[in-house]
């Protein structure tokens, strides 16, 4: 029994010097978080991080600039929006129930129509109708966490004082992110996904920016159809609701985001649609 | 006279240890850092345990003196007073080791990190497997066109890096001690002579804050290059670098 | 005989190589130049090349074609340099430029033969005729200080400044019309070639030639001074040097002492003087938006002190003028441009960091921000001012009011030197924007330093990378009490052995 | 009964397998309705492809999220899975190995009529077959787990692996049926011709044996390296592309040296620890005879071990660069230290063990002195073994040396100074096992001293051309080649052993004895080296499966398949040797447990 006692002892006196030289004796490199897959973490978030996600959202996935930059024009530009959206909310044509600036803000992406700042709303509607889409859906379809975080973000932009919240907990929305990359079914399905209904009328949707999509059968054909999909800049229509269309104003990266199949039924559907 | 084995394993020791001291230390001027001593005196100690051990008087007559002091009755005074000096120093060491000190926190950075398999620079993104220096190959099919490449190299050397990585691309430039970690050094043999030229061409391309996480982009110095100088040059300094220094970028290709 | 013989051979071969060398070789001089010195001054030797070109290198390097060297032990009026002179540079280096010492890599022959071929650049042969005398040197001595102080505040002070910081009262610029700044003599470590007093003798008699520094030994200077004198001065001139501001190597922590009562406020209070100083070396930034080449200042020096609410942070460093903005005095020393302020940063994480993650040290990254305490000189018509701010990158900067987080910061200006004492609470309020001292905890600190007459304003100045910043706490009961646990356990262990092993027997 | 619980054990395991296959497979939801959904379903991820209308019949690699990982309280996966796979990989090790050696030493008994070897080679199949059934329990306990922690990776794997896994249900079978006949017809087939058919049924024994691991090896390497799929994970139908990936022959050879090895460490353990606790005197003879031959057996593995690692390193450099540099110059520089201490720590045992035994020989006084000289050469390849590339410094340290880089160690930081110290210390090895051959003997060949002095010529010329080789491609050479100095190098290390070895051979036939041998007559302190070898083997392993694992980062099959789970993170070196460490603690109580059981079988008899 002495002699057992003795060989574990010395095993284990063995195996702790390894574990202790290995832990100890070496320096310890922590090795680089895998890279981050669009994964909020809010729980472990510092405001500034908050808003650092919110300028990521706002200039990427968002897609918010777009339209909301300065050279476009096609939408005003955001720098001090939290700063002057009390005089929107005093205009008389404000429609919204906002009382504060962060309200504001939000409502403003979720229905952007409340207020159209004079001049950029879609034509013929007299600055009623805002050509934005709502951001909680189609392909941008944020989450009330990133809504959040874009509106600190601007609000830090704009220099007023941040009164966004980080959320606690999981963001709200995680199942509709993955209806999103399933492959669509049907033709809805697959406009929405896309998010085509933010700036073309197709579908059921009244996107005021780009083309009008629902008689484009009549005119176009299959070929040109699909290549207008695939490369948004071989071919530019003459008129868009919001003026002449202009080059690199539609992404170039849907052809990423659906399958073959799917890219032949949008095809398909637009030339049935006459 | 024939000495213990024991005050013999000492003497050996101390012999080691005054070797790597003062042949390193004193000799050499490159002091062997305290933690690799460590463990270069830990094994040394052990290799003379082990050597003066292996037969069975050896071993005896190692411990003897140990044995003798722990149960000759006739030693019990100085037994007291050796068992006295090892608690006071076990006591002396802990208190060195948990005083508060001004000593600053070690900080660990892989010099080499693993770089990306991709990244983007100047508006594009580079597969690093793949990456090859468009120079490089004028080596024999121009060797006019590759020294006049290789020279303005040196031009973008001298107006961008010099000041950090020296004259003599040693890494002693006459800004490098104000920077920590200090510049490397390209005339070492574990730097570029290690890497290939795409490795180069990230790390001058996205900088200190290109790097990843263990190789602590927050204290790197280096800028970053994209902002300032053109893809070509960083190509052409790359050429210098290895002209200059005379080393072989490596590559994988089977010779 | 045979020995006698053998002597004598190697004499003559001695003698031989000793010629061959002193002549050099200078085919083999221009392969090393063209590989290793054109870089910066340029192939034909007139310090044009990449790097001379341009507002690169402060000092410039220097045009070999005319001939004149700086650094030489020939007299005023002897054109040539000794050639040891020259070797010395290639060997050497020279500390606090771009010249870097050459003899790790280059043989001794070699950078004779380097000596032969920069030669030829200006046309210069033969040897000099005349030689600075050194035989005649005095010993360093208290009263032989007290003299070259005198002769110092007369014939030097109006260049090198009353205390030797080289504040020069008046304009300064070079033959090649740079911006020359007159050595600050208390940093014995960025001599060009060191501060021997044998060294400095030898400036003050041949004076440095295509500079403002004269030569005191010339008989028609009215400033001149005899061996002597000149002695004096050099002894006294080695004496300046200041200890306390020694760049120690691996020293890289501000001691923060704690202390009970109030912290002294004022930059000037000796109660500093009891905190230990920590100094760093001040690098030109040249690492984003607009660049900086041609910095004035190289260092600077940290000392602080904490109570249980504050912290006072002491920074020191030489600036050879005292920028204020709209004061003509000011602009008469400037070569050219426009006096901005002079001013000095402080930079923190806004949380100190658990781990060895930092924020990005060139004001830090998206994810973590830094905070950041600025003070600024006065101008003609309006006083010193403290700036506070936040910033996520050079290009994300939040400017905050300094007075509600209860910042304060006051400066003073003696004879080359800037003490500017900042302040502030521990902890403040505002927790996701400020850093919250801690004791015993190393805090990332990183330094930035303006000199308005300079031209520093902006991205341009000199700065440090990130160094720390220690609250060291008093020791508590545990610190003594756990030695003496352990030494008891130890001695415990060791009877115990002791029983065991002679129960055994 | 034993026999039967055990059976019914295995039988249960393989069941699991092979009952939870078509459950796991997509492939059995009748394949032409499977077809027909992936044509539909399966996104054909760029337009470009559209026009390839014969997509093969398998779903790309899915990307999972967070949500996807189930999570039981309690339990974390991957640690789960860790001890899991380490602790089945361990006994498989052991248990794949001894049946090697097992042959091999009876085969010697059966030349030599020596019946001490067939004894020792039933006493070790006798260890085998209880850790056999342990193998199986923690081989279903990791393939349960994985299927409860990542089921979406277990069914993305036995999507393409489905056939190569039910070849590994029947190699099973086949294992377990010849292990029991081979084990319990020992007795029965043992004389004459039956003796044979008993070996040849250890040889297929073997045969299936390392079969079964070649497969699950390529399961592994597929993670690493994968092959017969294309960028989206898509499987080309071809199974045999998928088993026969990048990295699998390297993986194959490196683990099947490394289970010999590692066998014969455990067993040497096993040896030691019988001799330690053995009563009589021929039962000490016996056992330290047992741990000689083991540690030898051990030791022959561990000097080709090395090169075998070049290779798979070279390897894995040529299937990914960054694979190669996350493993040798990224976070993972420094566990090759560790690895350097702990592979030193076994050369130095198994050194020790040798000059100890030189005690059972009264001629082996005229060597000692040459110890001492044998040991500062293997400490000072070992110092120059471990030194690492990046040194830890201190501010001042590294100010002093005016860089990270240390002008005269840097160097031996670099692969050329690691590969000459590692050949030197081979040989020197080598050099202590030659002595300990001749300790007891005295040639009687008439050619004995030119014998001995083409042995000292072969020695000196190798390790001038090691070290010249090593200096000259470390430091004159460009880097292309720095690597290539290994082949030579290693080429004449081998050299010297074989040559050597033939020379000592043939001039030691019909050798005279100084004195009889004194098996036993060792001190305990050479038997604790023995115990050394064997924790040092197990805990080495186990942190080489963190580092094998660890280089894939972030992802279940490289580059192909991500993990998303919040385990994905490379846990630090620190962190793994904590596990590594617990791990061989449970290992080492289930294989005391084994040995005890042993134990009380054996007096029963």
């Amino acid at each position: 029994m002495k002699t057992f006692l003795k060989v574990v002892a010395f095993s284990v006196v063995v195996i702790l010097f390894y574990a202790f030289y290995a832990s100890y004796g070496i320096p310890q490199i922590k090795p680089e978080a895998p890279p981050q897959e669009e994964k909020l973490d809010l729980g472990s978030m510092t405001m500034y991080q908050f808003i650092a996600l919110g300028d990521k959202i706002f200039n990427g996935k968002g897609t918010c600039t777009l339209c909301h930059n300065p050279v476009g024009g096609r939408a005003p530009v955001l720098d001090s929006v939290a700063s002057i959206a009390l005089e929107h909310m005093k205009d008389a044509r404000y429609k919204g129930k906002a009382k504060t600036a962060e309200e504001y803000i939000r409502e403003s992406m979720l229905e952007p129509s409340a207020f159209v700042v004079a001049g950029f709303g879609v034509k013929g509607t007299n600055d009623t109708e805002s050509p934005m889409p709502n951001v909680a859906t189609g392909a941008i379809g944020l989450n009330e966490a990133e809504i959040d975080a874009v509106i600190a973000y601007l609000q830090k932009k704009a220099g007023t004082e941040v009164t966004v919240k980080i959320p606690v907990g999981a963001p709200a929305k995680e199942e509709k992110a993955e209806a999103a990359t399933a492959i669509a079914k049907t033709p809805d399905e697959l406009v929405a996904k896309l998010g085509c209904g933010a700036c073309h009328k197709i579908a059921g949707q009244v996107g005021a920016l780009g083309p009008d999509l629902t008689k484009v059968g009549a005119v176009r054909k299959e070929d040109y159809l699909r290549r207008s999909v695939l490369d948004p800049d071989a071919d530019i229509a003459k008129q868009c609701p919001t003026g002449p269309c202009a080059a690199g104003m539609m992404p170039k990266d849907y052809k990423d985001k659906m399958t073959a199949g799917e890219l032949e039924m949008l095809v398909k559907f637009m030339v049935n649609s006459k | 006279m024939k000495i213990s084995r024991l005050l013999l394993a000492v003497i050996l020791i101390g012999i080691f240890y005054g070797f790597f001291k003062i042949f390193f230390g004193v000799v050499l001027k490159q002091p062997i850092p305290s933690s690799l001593l460590t463990m270069y005196m830990f094994f040394v100690v052990v290799g003379i345990l082990l050597v003066l051990s292996f037969t069975e008087e050896g071993a005896r007559e190692l411990m003897s003196p140990i044995k003798n002091l722990l149960e000759n009755p006739e030693k019990k005074m100085m037994r007291m007073v050796v068992f006295v000096i090892v608690s006071v120093l076990a006591g002396y060491i802990t208190y060195n080791q948990i005083k508060p000190s001004f000593e600053a926190p070690l900080e660990l950075r892989t010099i080499h990190p693993a770089p990306p398999s991709n990244f983007s620079a100047f508006n594009k993104t580079y597969n690093l497997l793949t990456l090859e220096n468009p120079f490089r190959k004028y080596a024999k099919e121009d060797p006019e066109k590759f020294k006049t490449l290789v020279y303005e190299g040196g031009e973008v050397y001298f107006k961008n890096c010099f000041y950090c990585h020296g004259d003599k691309l040693d890494g002693q430039g006459h800004y490098a001690q104000g920077f920590n970690p200090l510049p490397a050094n390209f005339m070492d043999v574990g730097t570029i002579a290690q890497l290939q030229e795409s490795y180069l061409f990230w790390r001058i391309a996205t900088g200190g804050p290109g790097l990843p996480k263990e190789a602590a982009p927050w204290i790197s110095s280096m800028p970053v290059w994209q902002n300032f100088i053109t893809e070509e040059e960083i190509w052409k300094v790359i050429l210098f670098l290895y002209d200059y220094t005379g080393y072989v970028p490596r590559s994988w290709e089977k010779h | 005989m045979k020995i006698k013989n053998l002597l004598l051979i190697i004499l003559a071969v001695l003698f031989v190589s000793s010629t061959v060398f002193a002549s050099g070789d200078k085919e083999n001089g221009k392969k090393i130049y063209e590989k290793k010195c054109i870089w910066c001054h340029g192939k034909n030797g007139d310090g044009k090349g990449p790097a001379g070109s341009g507002a690169f290198l402060n000092p410039p390097p220097r045009d070999f074609t005319s001939g004149m060297y700086k650094f030489k032990t020939t007299p005023f009026d002897e054109i040539l340099p000794n050639d040891e002179d020259i070797f010395k540079m290639i060997a050497d280096g020279m500390p606090d430029s771009s010249m870097p010492a050459w003899k790790d890599i280059l043989k001794e022959k070699d950078m004779w033969d380097l000596v032969e071929y920069i030669k030829t650049f200006a046309g210069l042969t033969g040897k000099p005729a005349k030689q600075i005398d050194f035989a005649k040197q005095v010993k360093t001595s208290k009263e032989g200080i007290e003299r070259g102080k005198k002769l110092f505040l007369d014939r030097c002070a109006e260049c090198h400044g009353e205390e030797g910081r080289g504040d020069a009262t008046k304009k300064l610029k070079d033959d090649w019309d740079a911006r020359t700044w007159p050595r600050n003599l208390t940093k014995s470590w960025s001599f060009r070639v060191n501060n021997n007093p044998k060294e400095i003798f030898a400036r003050i008699t041949a004076g440095i030639p295509g500079t403002l520094m004269p030569s005191f030994a010339d008989p028609a200077s009215k400033k001149k001074m005899t061996d002597e004198e000149r002695w004096d001065v050099a002894n006294y001139a080695a004496s300046l040097a200041d200890a306390s501001k020694t760049i120690k190597e691996g020293s890289t922590v501000v001691k923060a002492k704690r202390i009970l009562g109030n912290l002294p406020e004022k930059a000037d209070d000796p109660k500093w003087q009891e905190a230990e100083p920590t100094n760093f070396y001040l690098v030109a930034q040249i690492i984003g938006k607009e660049r900086f080449f041609t910095p004035s200042n190289n260092s600077i020096m940290a000392r602080a002190f904490y109570n249980d609410k504050e912290i006072a942070i002491l920074l020191e460093w030489d600036d050879r003028t005292k920028s204020i903005p709209g004061d003509e005095k000011a602009a008469e020393i400037l070569l050219e441009g426009e006096v901005y302020n002079d001013a000095v940063a402080a930079q923190f994480p806004v949380t100190i960091p658990e781990e060895m993650e930092k924020p990005y040290f060139g004001m830090g990254d998206a994810a973590r921000p830094v905070n950041m305490w600025s003070w600024k000189s006065e101008k003609k018509d309006a006083p010193q001012a403290v700036g506070l701010l936040n910033a996520m990158g050079f290009e994300k900067v939040e400017q905050r009011d300094a007075n509600k987080a209860g910042l304060t910061a006051a400066g003073v200006y003696n004879k080359g030197t800037w003490r500017v004492v900042m302040k502030r609470s521990l902890k403040t309020g505002e927790k996701d924007k400020d850093i919250q001292f801690e004791e015993g905890k190393f805090i990332p600190i990183a330094f930035s330093v303006w000199d308005g007459t300079n031209s520093e304003k902006g991205s341009k100045h000199t700065m440090t990378t990130w160094y720390w910043i220690f609250l060291k706490p008093e020791a508590g009961a545990y610190v003594y009490a756990m030695p003496v646990v352990v030494a008891l356990l130890v001695f415990g262990g060791c009877v115990l052995l002791a029983r065991s092993s002679q129960r055994k027997e | 009964m034993r026999f039967l619980t055990k059976a019914i054990v295995s039988i249960f395991i393989v069941l699991a397998f092979i009952l939870s296959y078509p459950i796991l497979t997509p492939a059995s939801k009748s394949s032409l309705a499977f077809a027909e959904e992936v044509k539909k379903d399966a996104s054909a991820s760029s337009v470009k492809e559209e026009k390839a209308k014969d997509k093969p019949a398998y779903p790309p690699a899915p990307k999972l999220k967070e949500t996807d990982y189930p999570k039981i309280k309690g339990f974390n996966g991957r640690i789960v899975i860790w001890l899991a796979a380490q602790l089945h990989l361990w006994f498989a090790a052991f248990v794949l190995a001894v049946p090697i050696f097992v042959l091999i030493i009876e085969g010697i008994g059966m030349a030599t009529h020596d019946e001490r070897y067939d004894k020792m080679a039933y006493e070790f199949i006798k260890i085998s077959i209880t850790a056999y059934s342990i193998t199986a329990v923690f081989g279903g306990l990791l393939a349960i787990s994985l299927m409860v922690f990542y089921p979406d990776f277990m069914k993305y794997m036995t999507g393409i692996f489905g056939s190569s896994m039910l070849a590994y249900a029947f190699l099973f079978f086949a294992e377990s049926a010849s292990l029991y006949i081979y084990y319990y017809g020992w007795n029965w087939l043992n004389c004459g011709f039956k003796k044979w058919v008993h070996l040849t049924i250890g040889l297929v024994l073997n045969a299936v044996g390392t079969t079964l691991m070649f497969l699950a090896n390529a399961w592994v390497t597929f993670m690493m390296s994968p092959g017969g799929v294309d960028a989206q994970g898509v499987f080309q139908g071809n199974s045999w592309a998928a088993v026969h990936n990048f990295l699998w022959n390297p993986i194959n050879l490196h683990r099947t040296i490394a289970n010999i090895a590692y066998g014969g460490s455990v067993v040497g353990a096993y040896a030691a620890y019988r001799f330690l606790s053995a009563q009589t005197k021929e039962e000490k003879a016996h056992y330290d005879w047992m741990g000689y031959t083991a540690n030898f057996i051990a030791i022959a593995a561990l000097l080709p071990l090395p090169f075998a690692g070049y290779w798979l390193t070279a390897e894995i450099y040529a299937y990914s660069q960054q694979m190669g540099i996350t493993l040798m110059g990224g976070v993972f520089a420094w566990l090759f230290i560790i690895q350097a201490v702990l592979i030193g720590a076994l050369f130095l045992s198994a050194n020790y063990y040798l000059w100890c035994g030189m005690g059972r020989s009264e001629g082996a006084v005229r060597y000692n002195k040459y110890i001492k000289y044998i040991a500062f050469v293997i400490i000072a390849c070992f110092l120059v073994w471990f030194t690492p590339h990046t040194l830890v410094m201190t501010q001042t340290e590294l100010k002093a040396l005016g860089g990270p880089y240390h002008k005269y160690l840097g160097p031996l930081g670099i692969m050329p100074a690691k590969n000459t110290a590692v050949n030197i210390m081979i040989l020197f090895t080598f050099l202590s096992f030659l002595l300990y051959r001749r300790a007891n003997k005295i040639a009687t060949v008439s050619w004995a001293k030119y014998g001995n002095i083409a042995q000292i010529a072969i020695f000196t010329g190798a390790i001038i051309n090691i070290v010249f080789l090593g200096v000259y491609y470390g430091y004159y050479t460009n880097t292309a080649l720095k690597v290539g100095s290994s082949v030579p190098q290693v080429a004449s290390t081998l050299f010297v052993i074989i040559l050597c070895m033939i020379i000592d051979v043939f001039m030691f036939k019909g050798a005279k004895d100084v004195a009889p041998l004194k098996w036993g007559n060792v001190p305990d302190r050479s038997q604790y080296a023995l115990f050394l070898l064997a924790v040092s083997f197990t805990w080495l392993m186990g942190l080489m499966g963190y580092i094998r694992s660890g280089i894939r980062q972030h992802w279940h099959v490289y580059t192909i398949m991500r993990d998303n789970s919040p385990d994905a993170y490379t846990p630090t070196i620190g962190y793994a040797a904590q596990i590594v460490s617990i791990a061989v603690i449970i290992f080492m109580a289930i294989v005391i447990f084994i040995f005890w059981l042993n134990q009380i079988s054996s007096k029963k008899h």
